[in-house]
């Protein structure tokens, strides 16, 4: 409960999930540590044996948990662990980069870095630059906008809190707040 | 194409009485004037049912891989020349084995009424025939001669102005274009069910363990299901268009996919359906790809 | 007594009703369709003569594509709290320039829907939806209303049944008390007359015989009519998706680890994924099966068990199929076969 | 329903000092799921991982999360313990709050909610892991070695002296790859001949391997422990089994005018030949192309055995009553042997002169390179080891040696270096002083490599003792004039333009891939670079494995490489192989993809995206045995779990262990 009311006093801070590849940037990630270098701290990385095992579902559903930025990592080319996984990931994302860019979505939100299992503290500066950047541009308040009609209440950011939220129209009955307002307008 | 269409039912009749094939798809009458509908005959005393007209839009291709029509036996199939890069496209895939159908390819000077704004662009009016080289799909039989020249290759920049035209618009209001868009889509899948590319027999949407994508009409699971249909058939769709001519709600779908196929000819010299050799550009890299938007 | 509106006043209508805080749906223009929307200006409303069926029919007003039925959260020890929403809230509705077909789906629907269970969902919605609807004084090239036992004059489902005079005017036949209530509530918009002038409606001669229909449905479960018509369904949801009556839904949970929503969706039985087993296994398991469904569930079963067939011939299902499966055709077809 | 155990390292004050690591245990107390939660000083001490034992025992659990260091660190020491108390270790995972928190973050409050945010993930990633066993894969414990060179003899050696069974094939009658056309080597000037031909003949002698000379790998099938490979065996024209090898029937063969492939075609051979006397195993062959009764017979359209042309070489075979000269033995015969792990030191070749031309494409007769040079120096060479130019047979007097003629030149698609040429030119002066003692040797270079051991001091030896001419540049042209060679180019230290009359230059072409090398890769499904080398399974961690599971590398053909190198490399192989024959079965990590059969749509672009090549169709028959379908299946002794295939499949019909979609999305899902 403490770390409840903690986060609704504070002010609005990143979500940033990282997918990285298990062999190159996770231990670059590690080096950084051993190395005591800080960085920001509003980023959850999560471990992948590859880049090549990297979905695009998984960036998708990402944004949809309501991150703000993701950013995706893994071996410089010619390294990867698998020899080739690497180089498949590069083409999907080239493509799915530039799709998101078509619907509508800032590049700077979704962001990719080779870093090797020696760059700890290229990793530090990869975080702390994607962190600005999204500082930046602030909240994704598109997609979370999109949720809120879609009455995809983030349950978990929201824990205790009673009921959903935004104004959504996609799907009656998630809004039960917004719903009775219209009512007392009406009446 | 009154020549064409008496010619076209005297080989579907004689392929189904010689036992050549044991099933011919072709278009027949449609519901009104102005339509036609895909026709599915087993019999040689149907052939006189085939029509061959303006009105003949539908891919056909989507019935190589239905078990409905497969699981009669071996299949005949008319396509038109931009059909055949469907077919093609099901020939990479490994989705069709080219000794099980017999294709049919029809000369066409263009569909609709107006004309279709791709069929503006063509440069397959007579599809190729059995002289065709390893890099083009050969039909068995050509039938007709279009009357129409094939239009020159143009530059891609006339090809995808329509894409260039949302490209050009700032971030947010090409957000807010889609999200009405997306917004509309009713889940009702007629883009997959027509689109000859979409043969899985589980599609993405339909896992739910987990259910990555919703399968809930509202925007934000729209906006996952198209993106991710867009993505699964980058460098393979090949612009028939027939989702798009299938959507009940009008949403602009043949954008997305030619906004993909536009992105992977830049980035990776493709272009899908054209070469029933070739290694499709998403299952293959090069070591130069590009590399300059990694940190 | 009979009683007039002119179209001007339908569209007085309107106005007045959106500012009464009603919900107001009409046929309106959406880029290059026409479709059923919630207007939010009188404007909007098209005029009758522009439209024969918008795209789809008025069903997701009662019946969303997807609707949220109970709301949960895991609260202390991770004890689901339930929350059920309410639709009191809701503001009454009122479809206006809907046609005669579209209509009566509300009486087929309201049987599907308060059977063993009545849904609440479904009839808060219905009680708070007026339908002011306008016979068809043309038919559409695919209407066959007459074939399935209705008329482009149908008074099913209509709380008011306007009928199109000379001189843009509307002969308004009030058919429920909530027709009733409408027009003494926007009174001073509707004129009395003496006689009901002379109306334009459709003629429109019946394709088939109706009720040939289930005699043979009866005795021809397996028939090779079946594949022959429908292997070339592609089994899309177009055609159940623009349909008045259909009313299949799925139910899906989604949240995540501190609550949830559970939705009702719609669903199609063209869909293959709608018959199958957690197995694996599949009743349904070709596409002419799941037609012959379609075909058996609005002409047999639901008027077996309901005693009304589950389709007003509004033909949009034949307009909508990429591939122009043509329901009235197969219809016509079936009705000329010896049971 | 799930029993997670969490555990909240301290790691003294590496995590405690800035995650409130009781905080972060009392959140994760309260997770759906979580049936246990405790933090402790050192997780991975003796009474830590008691604690972990203790818990899992007292609280049933059924999954342990350990909330301290990297997976990297302690990963095997927890699940040790996890399964030692019973419960699978693939159902313990750690939370890394110490690298990935507690040492980069400075604000407590922040690095703490980071920590249980981390807990929680790993938490829900748990509660969808399955238990996983061992992968066993029988293992076949038999090598095959391709290629008889040095470095594929060594290997062979090794392994049999290991104890366990080689089949050694080697494409030419005789093994002894390049090192036997040798004459001597570098550092240290003693006789290839000498220090080969033993290993040679204890090759051919040895009980445990099997020798296939003449003979080439045509497919293999299997992965790893389980390879099966079918052999071409060249037809001979000579039953093994009863020739002796007397060379009765080369000295009566009347074809004497065939350039020699061994001699590099400064000598010849007939068509009945053995490539050199020394080989082995010591068995002529019959070369169709060049045998009068086959052409005949070939001409006529009979089999060679009804001809009566020639027969010279039949006649004198002395063997009784049948001869070994068979002309019966004339098609290619192929084998089957089953092994568990492949050596491939398939070796090197030479950039061809005809590639140069600025040096006249090779057309000059006195223009040679250095494997010719070897021949020409080598004792049991044409020249019986004096040094004279093929065109007259003169001794040359003055002799340029054109050292990287190939190699680091991006135009001739080779911008690698040889790594070899420095020295073996050093050695080729050297060579020449001692045989031509008035001569003059110029050597051409760009730089001089000579990072080995006692490599600088032979290099200088050539120059200070040998009085070799080493001019730093390029040669730009080569013609000839008069009975001379014009080597014209520039001296880039003096600046000089050159001219030198040579009377025989030497070239030191570009080491390149064997031709075929690339056919062979496919065949073994293993990678190859673009210059068709082998590619090595990691640069510098794995350099003698490939990623091919099973398959190995020694000697050049994964890149040029000297005697000691190849050698070496050849006996890392070697126990490598022995490694992996050390037990019956072998065991693999389990966390490998599986197809669902139910809802593959047999696109094939897993089969292709696997850089292993790790997934191959399936046929699913029906009780008939009529083929219903084909879907895509994952070979479980080949799959390394990079889950490209699992990602790149359409209808997520793909998963890989240990990261399931199920694991991934609750992951993703409790952020």
């Amino acid at each position: 409960m403490e770390k409840k009311a903690e986060t609704e006093k504070a002010v609005w801070q990143p979500k940033i999930i990282a997918f990285v590849c298990n062999w190159c940037t996770y231990a670059g990630a590690d080096l950084a540590g051993t190395s005591r270098l800080k960085y920001d701290a509003h980023i959850r990385v999560l471990r992948l044996p590859c880049t090549g095992r990297i979905d695009p579902l998984f960036i998708l559903k990402a944004f949809e948990r309501g991150a703000d930025g993701v950013l995706v990592s893994g071996c410089h080319p010619g390294d990867c662990h698998y020899n080739t996984g690497n180089y498949h990931a590069r083409r999907r994302w080239t493509l799915f980069r530039e799709l998101l860019e078509f619907v509508g979505i800032d590049l700077q939100r979704l962001q990719f870095a080779w870093v090797s299992a020696a760059e700890g503290a290229k990793w530090a500066e990869v975080v702390n630059a994607m962190v600005a950047h999204v500082r930046e541009l602030g909240p994704f308040e598109g997609y979370h906008t999109m949720l809120a009609r879609s009455g995809q209440t983030l349950w978990l950011a929201k824990a205790g809190a009673n009921g959903g939220n935004g104004s959504g129209h996609d799907v009656p009955g998630t809004q039960p707040v917004e719903r009775s307002k219209e009512k007392q307008e009406t009446e | 194409m009154a020549e064409a269409v008496e010619e076209l039912r005297a080989l579907a009749r004689d392929l189904l009485a010689k036992g050549t094939v044991q099933v011919f798809v072709g278009y027949g009458k449609g519901a009104s004037p102005g339509r036609t509908a895909p026709l599915i005959i087993t019999s040689a005393d149907r052939a006189a049912e085939l029509v061959w007209d303006k009105h003949c839009l539908n891919n056909l291709a989507v019935y190589l891989t239905r078990s409905e029509v497969t699981k009669r036996g071996k299949v005949g199939i008319v396509v038109k020349g931009c059909d055949a890069r469907a077919v093609t496209g099901l020939l990479q895939e490994g989705q069709v084995a080219r000794e099980n159908v017999v294709i049919v390819g029809m000369s066409c000077d263009g569909m609709g009424e107006p004309l279709l704004e791709a069929c503006g662009r063509c440069d397959v009016h007579t599809p190729a025939g059995k002289d065709a080289d390893a890099h083009h799909l050969a039909c068995d039989y050509v039938i007709g001669k279009a009357a129409v020249p094939d239009a020159q290759k143009e530059d891609e920049g006339a090809e995808y102005a329509d894409v260039a035209r949302i490209e050009a618009l700032p971030l947010a209001e090409r957000w807010a274009f889609w999200q009405e868009q997306f917004g509309r889509c009713v889940r009702c899948y007629a883009c997959r069910q027509v689109c000859p590319l979409c043969y899985c027999k589980r599609c993405a949407v339909e896992k739910n363990e987990p259910q990555w994508l919703a399968t809930s009409a509202h925007t934000a699971g729209n906006f996952a299901w198209h993106v991710i249909r867009a993505m699964h058939l980058a460098g393979r769709c090949v612009g028939c268009g027939a989702c798009e001519r299938a959507c009940p709600q009008h949403i602009p779908l043949s954008l997305l996919n030619k906004k993909m196929a536009k992105a992977v000819l830049q980035h990776f010299k493709y272009r899908a359906g054209n070469d029933p050799t070739a290694a499709p550009a998403v299952k293959t890299f090069e070591l130069s790809d590009e590399n300059d938007y990694f940190r | 007594m009979a009683t007039i509106i002119t179209a001007e006043n339908l569209k007085q209508l309107a106005r007045e009703m959106l500012k009464a805080g009603y919900r107001v749906i009409a046929p309106a223009k959406q880029a290059d369709l026409v479709v059923f929307k919630a207007i939010k200006d009188a404007q909007e409303m098209l005029p009758e003569s522009e439209y024969i069926l918008p795209q789809a029919s008025f069903k997701e007003f009662v019946f969303p594509r997807c609707e949220c039925i109970l709301r949960y959260r895991f609260g202390e020890g991770g004890k689901p709290v339930f929350e059920s929403p309410n639709l009191d809230g809701e503001p009454p509705q009122a479809v206006i320039g809907c046609r005669p077909c579209d209509a009566a789906s509300l009486p087929i629907l309201d049987k599907i829907f308060g059977w063993d269970y009545v849904d609440p969902f479904y009839f808060k919605r219905r009680e708070k939806t007026a339908v002011i609807s306008v016979a068809c004084s043309r038919a559409g090239e695919g209407c066959f209303c007459t074939s399935a036992g209705y008329a482009p004059d149908s008074t099913a489902g209509s709380d008011i049944l306007l009928k199109k005079c000379a001189g843009g005017k509307y002969a308004a036949e009030v058919l429920s008390d909530k027709g009733r209530q409408l027009a003494e509530k926007f009174g001073s918009l509707f004129e009395k007359v003496e006689a009901t002038p002379p109306v334009e409606v459709a003629g429109l001669n019946p394709a088939f015989d109706v009720e040939k229909i289930k005699p043979w449905l009866d005795k021809h479960f397996d028939d090779p009519l079946w594949l022959e018509i429908a292997a070339r369904c592609m089994g899309c949801g177009t055609c159940a998706y623009g349909c008045p009556t259909c009313h299949c839904f799925d139910m899906v949970d989604e949240g995540d680890l501190a609550g949830g929503c559970r939705l009702k969706n719609w669903d199609t039985c063209s869909s293959a994924l709608f018959t199958k087993h957690g197995s694996g296994h599949n009743p349904r398991s070709s596409q002419e099966q799941r037609y012959r469904q379609r075909v058996l569930h609005k002409f047999k079963y639901y008027l077996e068990k309901f005693g009304l067939r589950a389709c007003v011939g509004c033909g949009r299902c034949t307009a909508r199929c990429p591939v122009n499966l043509d329901l009235r055709g197969v219809l016509q077809t079936i009705a000329g076969k010896q049971a | 329903m799930a029993r997670i155990g969490v555990f909240v390292c301290h790691c003294g004050e590496n995590i405690g000092r800035t995650v409130d690591c009781a905080a972060v245990a009392a959140a994760a107390a309260k997770f759906a799921g979580v049936a246990h939660a405790a933090d402790y000083r050192y997780m991975c001490s003796d009474p830590g991982q008691n604690m972990i034992r203790q818990a899992i025992k007292e609280k049933r659990l059924t999954g342990v999360v350990v909330a301290a260091c990297s997976p990297r660190m302690h990963e095997p020491t927890f699940r040790r313990a996890t399964a030692e108390s019973g419960v699978n270790p693939f159902l313990c995972e750690m939370a890394n709050i110490r690298e990935h928190c507690s040492w980069v973050h400075e604000d407590r409050g922040e690095a703490t909610r980071k920590a249980i945010d981390l807990v929680r993930v790993i938490v829900e990633k748990v509660k969808r892991n399955q238990p996983l066993l061992p992968i066993r894969v029988p293992v076949t414990r038999r090598a095959l070695v391709i290629g008889g060179g040095i470095a594929g003899m060594q290997a062979a050696l090794d392994i049999a002296n290991g104890g366990h069974e080689v089949i050694l094939v080697e494409k030419e009658p005789s093994i002894g790859g390049h090192m036997a056309q040798l004459s001597e080597t570098f550092p240290t000037l003693d006789c290839s001949q000498c220090i080969l031909t033993p290993r040679m003949v204890e090759v051919a002698q040895h009980p445990r391997i099997k020798l296939y000379a003449y003979s080439e790998v045509d497919s293999v099938k299997g992965f790893i422990g389980n390879f099966e490979v079918s052999i071409r065996r060249k037809a001979t024209s000579v039953n093994d089994a009863l020739c002796t090898g007397c060379g009765a029937c080369q000295a009566a063969c009347p074809m004497g005018k065939i350039p020699s492939e061994f001699n590099r075609g400064l000598g010849t051979r007939k068509a009945i030949y053995s490539p050199f006397p020394q080989a082995v195993p010591n068995k002529p062959v019959l070369d169709q192309a060049n045998c009068m009764r086959y052409r005949a017979a070939a001409k006529k359209g009979v089999p060679a055995a009804q001809s009566t042309v020639c027969g010279k070489c039949q006649q004198a075979c002395p063997i009784q009553p049948q001869k070994a000269v068979d002309f019966s033995l004339c098609q290619d015969t192929f084998v089957t042997e089953k092994v568990g792990a492949i050596v491939v030191a398939s070796g090197f070749d030479l950039m061809p002169m005809s590639q140069f031309g600025e040096y006249g494409y090779g057309k000059y007769a006195d223009m040679i390179d250095g494997l010719q040079f070897e021949r020409l120096a080598s004792a049991s060479g044409p020249t019986q080891g004096a040094i004279k130019r093929p065109s007259d047979g003169k001794e040359p007097k003055e002799v340029v040696f054109i050292q990287c003629a190939g190699s680091r030149d991006n135009a001739k698609g080779c911008p690698y270096c040889s790594k070899i040429c420095c020295m073996y030119t050093a050695k080729h002066t050297m060579l020449y002083k001692h045989k031509v003692h008035d001569g003059k040797a110029y050597v051409f270079y760009m730089d001089v490599r000579a990072a080995g051991k006692n490599y600088d001091e032979f290099w200088r030896r050539a120059v200070e003792e040998d009085g070799a001419v080493y001019l730093r540049g390029r040669v730009s042209r080569i013609y000839k004039r008069g009975g001379k060679l014009v080597v014209k180019g520039v001296d880039t230290l003096s600046g000089e333009l050159m001219e030198i009359q040579a009377d025989m230059v030497v070239l030191a072409t570009a080491a390149v891939a064997q031709p075929g090398a690339e056919q062979l890769a496919q065949r073994l499904n293993t990678a190859y670079d673009m210059y068709k080398f082998f590619s090595e399974a990691h640069p510098k961690l794995r350099p003698v494995e490939t990623n091919t599971a099973g398959v190995f590398l020694a000697g050049a053909c994964q890149a040029p490489k000297d005697i000691p190198d190849a050698v070496a490399q050849a006996s890392a192989a070697a126990s490598k192989v022995q490694g992996l024959f050390s037990s019956q079965e072998l065991e693999r990590d389990p966390t490998i993809a599986h197809v669902n059969e139910a809802t593959c749509a047999a696109c094939w672009y897993c089969v292709d995206v696997c850089p292993y090549g790790a997934i191959q169709k399936k046929e699913i028959k029906d009780k008939q045995g009529r083929l219903i379908k084909l879907v895509a299946e994952v070979n479980e002794g080949v799959c390394q779990g990079c889950g490209l295939c699992a990602a790149t499949c359409r209808s997520k019909s793909v998963e890989l262990d240990g990261f399931k979609d199920e694991q991934v999305y609750a992951e993703i899902v409790a952020l």
